[in-house]
């Protein structure tokens, strides 16, 4: 294993060790790994918190700061951070008006913020009102299983939820309005190469060089089926088609196109499948209004990227315009 | 069948089971991962060694335990309080709910055993909605609670009776490998899952595993 | 060779198609390989035109908008682009107040921008002045070799010397200003993996697991030597202390530090390692009063990363957080 | 040594001749692009056949030629214009140069040719300040210039002064292995450069070599 780390046990606090220095704008309790606002949440203004598993940067402590999340709890890697740190993040971002909490669909993320959320209500007055994304089309939905798994929707949903709540709009509204955009939101991904978590010190799964892993996850688990190595091409329309065929984009709404990468593959690469998806989505009729490609939500040195569709209106555009300034996303301030 | 006086599992014995199922998570840590590593994210060997190894440090930080309960108390929070993962609330909710059962007396006879891991298997369900066969942890916890509560029905004395539970605890995880994931991040494998043993149940037939190896005095 | 990419011969082509659809705000001449501003530059502006080899993105074409440059030209992967680009782009960008080159040192980066001064002199009346940055500390500067290469240096002056053109500085000034960037940065890379250049279909060189390879450019030579691969606070210290006895940065002169990603190493390890570039800075009595961490000027899929660091003032300070409006970096508007 | 009239060389040779490199560029472009690997970008294989692709291309487009230097700049401005990296501008520039130097005819002879392939390195010293021994291009095109010329003035017949500039190239290209780079990415590697083959020497070679099997007719 080759990682600029000092061990596999101190790479999630050495990491917000390097946030904290790298960012005056943001705040580091390093004991709870929270990251928040340096400057304390507005009174009246609903407070976003988020949190997972370490290993996806800069989801989510790089969404902390005006305009998206006011505090992310920072578990260790790949696993769900424990209640005690979304009940401090709580106590913490909490101005009067409620915490919405932005999970995202895996059954430690679920279950650990859910006890968080109990013990909110026992030991605090704090309103929480939790939403759970769930948009990775690769993993069938049922009642019988754990359901989907929530990936690059959540970014989206950071970044517009988070705008609205800057608006002082109530909980009530803003839970709402982010089981809108997760409901209207959709991800497939591929890995060309497995991760390596630190702790494990080798990669995840072995891939021939000459096969690709299709609906990959941002766990390293392995995705749905393997697939030969195909060009750009080929990979964005198995990555688009199942997308489309989920959830019609085609009505004529404008959408934000999101294609993501998984850590280990550079800007290059995604810029041609973001080219190839562009193609397709306007092959498809679909009305690409704002686009996202980058690295945001990652699956630490996994080689791949995902595609995220966000059927948007005109209210959720505005959001998304709307200023924001944090490690991960900046304009408009 | 030996004939000995009813066994009262006392602090002393409980907190021989903790300090076994930590070095057993610690010894068994790659293995764990390995399996997850096939069918999840690669994290419960370190997810369970992180956990067990801050469950003893946080034992021996108390200045010892009036009560079972107490003990069982530190352990569930410590855990709930330092995995994470799916891990973290189960076998998290898995303590608590033993140490809610468990009353104020510092032992316990071989019935209230029985009563105190069919409780915490409650916490485990009422947690994470596992249903028989869905390739959780629980498919080695329920047959280790009946088949330890069977055996003392049975009349079987409590090291007899938890030999019992850890040998159907892995006759459970063994029963894993061909299921169909249906609950946790296995799930999202759909048929691929299939032909993989759980690490949840793995980690939990260690964990009954170390109960009857200490849980009741050696004979002698 | 695994790579989002449809064949290496289109890799560069693919990758501007996909820079197009996704910034509306630029504009890309395929057939010359530019990627300019989609509003022309304002009458009295100097125009920033830079370009390179591809295979660096975001640098140069994602530094192209408000604030930064004018004009990038691509050239294939890791090869300088020819005059005839730089010609076009002069001409494109040009506002009848001057054009300026920013030029990385490399053989083939300065005798292609050479020819294309060379051209813009005989075919059109441009003024063109070029600055050449050379930044990089693990090369031994001398008057018989090529020289320094240029590296993160030419990032920050990119921002830096865009701000200052949209003040409408002349283009002396703006020269000098580059040249003052360029003299007060130093660098040094390192690598943990090669990268796979598309048209080569195999690494660049091997590195066994336990090795790195200390001083790295940005395309693949391979550096000035191996080391074993060590804990993240080692690696930071050699690529520091490198940099610290080339230039003083102790004098109370504030500084901008930058960790840089080569491309295959995510932000966790950035941050990782910017944690300990932070400590020994300031251990050593650098007062780093900016920072920049994440992937602004990769190798392909290179493992690994780079620090620079470019003692400031006043005036600099200012003119990095200036606003800026381009795909790579985006601040304050 | 047999006496022969002058050869003349003309639009067609030097058109055989560009076509020869072309191919032997391709043929030889992993070669190339592996010893760029070792102490360079790994391009100059790609480079190289990119370029000389193009310039087959573009001699193809034009309707014919009627001076050696109105082929020869077509190559020289399509190298330029499509190679880019160090090669371009140095490989563009040798061309330009030797087509300047080549007048208006349409055919030179064999004194000619040694003059421009002089003229040719002159402008590639003018563009990368090469110096003997720096472990560049220059380094296999100097001494083959030199043979060219030594050869020709020592009487021998064009065929034979371009086999011993092929030679000459080819030593020179041999003895960059041990140089010490001191111009081109080289020589960012200080003494780890030492002990490999410079990529551009290699592809002179190659140049000088076609120049010697098509500049000059088959006897018979
Ligand atoms: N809903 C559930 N109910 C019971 N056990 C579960 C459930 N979901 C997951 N598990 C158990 O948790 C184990 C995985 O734990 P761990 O790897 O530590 O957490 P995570 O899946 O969050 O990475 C699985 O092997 C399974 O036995
Ligand atoms: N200053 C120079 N003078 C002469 N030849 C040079 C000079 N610099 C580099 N070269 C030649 O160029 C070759 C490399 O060409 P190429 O790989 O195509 O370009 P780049 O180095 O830009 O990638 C070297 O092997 C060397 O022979
Ligand atoms: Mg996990
Ligand atoms: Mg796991
Ligand atoms: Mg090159
Ligand atoms: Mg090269």
């Amino acid at each position: 294993m080759k990682k600029l780390i000092n061990t596999p046990e101190s790479v999630v606090s050495d990491a917000l060790l390097g946030i904290a220095a790298a960012h005056p704008d943001l705040s580091v309790d390093h004991i709870n790994k929270i990251i928040y606002r340096a400057e304390p949440t507005p009174a009246g203004k609903v407070a976003l918190i988020s949190g997972g598993g370490s290993g996806h940067e800069p989801l989510h402590g790089g969404f902390v700061g005006l305009g998206m999340l006011d505090a992310a709890c920072a578990g260790e890697v790949f696993t769900s951070p424990v209640p005690g740190q979304m009940l401090e993040a709580t106590k913490v971002a909490d101005a009067g008006a409620g915490v919405l909490h932005i999970v995202k669909n895996y059954t430690g993320d679920v279950m650990n913020f859910e006890m968080a959320a109990e013990m909110a209500a026992a030991e605090t007055g704090v309103e929480v009102v939790a939403v759970v994304t769930d948009d990775d089309v690769a993993v069938q939905d049922s009642l019988w299983t754990a359901g989907r798994r929530g990936v690059g929707v959540t970014v989206l949903l950071e970044k517009v939820v988070g705008a609205a709540a800057e608006e002082r709009r109530p909980l009530a509204d803003l839970a709402e309005l982010a089981r809108t955009v997760n409901r209207q939101g959709r991800s497939m991904g591929v890995a060309l190469t497995s991760c390596t978590v630190p702790a494990a010190g080798k990669p995840t799964f072995d891939l021939p060089e000459d096969q690709i892993e299709l609906g990959v996850g941002i766990h390293g688990e392995p995705g749905r089926r393997r697939v030969p190595l195909a060009a750009a091409r080929e990979i964005a329309a198995m990555l688009v088609e199942p997308v489309l065929a989920d959830l019609d984009f085609t009505g004529g709404d404008p959408v934000i196109a999101f294609v993501n990468g998984l850590g280990g593959t550079p800007l290059i690469e995604l810029y041609v499948l973001y080219n190839e998806v562009a193609r397709i989505l306007a092959a498809s009729g679909v009305q690409v209004a704002r686009s996202l490609v980058g690295p945001y939500i990652t699956s630490l040195d996994m080689a791949g990227a995902s595609v995220t569709l966000l059927k948007a209106d005109d209210e959720i555009l505005r959001l998304w315009d709307a200023p924001v300034r944090t490690p991960g996303l900046r304009w408009g301030v | 069948m030996t004939f000995t006086e009813p066994t009262t599992v006392d602090v002393a014995a409980f907190d021989r089971w903790i300090r076994a199922f930590a070095r057993a998570a610690h010894t068994h840590k790659e293995l764990l991962t390995e399996l997850d590593a096939a069918i999840g994210d690669a994290d419960h060997g370190a997810n369970m060694d992180r956990g067990m190894t801050a469950a003893v440090a946080a034992v021996d930080a108390a200045a010892g335990f009036d009560s079972v309960a107490a003990l069982l108390k530190c352990v569930g929070l410590t855990l709930v309080g330092s995995v994470g993962g799916a891990s973290g609330p189960l076998y998290g909710t898995l303590f608590l709910r033993m140490a809610a059962a468990a009353g104020t007396g510092a032992a316990l006879d071989a019935a209230d055993l029985a009563r105190l891991l069919t409780a915490g298997l409650g916490g485990v369900v009422d947690r994470g909605k596992a249903e028989p066969g869905d390739k959780t942890m629980y498919d080695a916890l329920a047959p280790a609670c009946a088949a330890l509560t069977a055996s003392l029905d049975s009349g079987q004395d409590l090291a007899e009776a938890l030999a019992a539970a850890a040998l159907a605890a892995d006759a459970g995880r063994d029963a894993t490998v061909p299921m169909l994931a249906h609950k946790g991040r296995a799930s999202y494998l759909g048929e691929r899952s299939i032909g993989h043993q759980d690490p949840g149940a793995t980690s939990v037939a260690l964990l009954v595993r170390a109960a009857a190896t200490t849980l009741v005095p050696a004979h002698g």
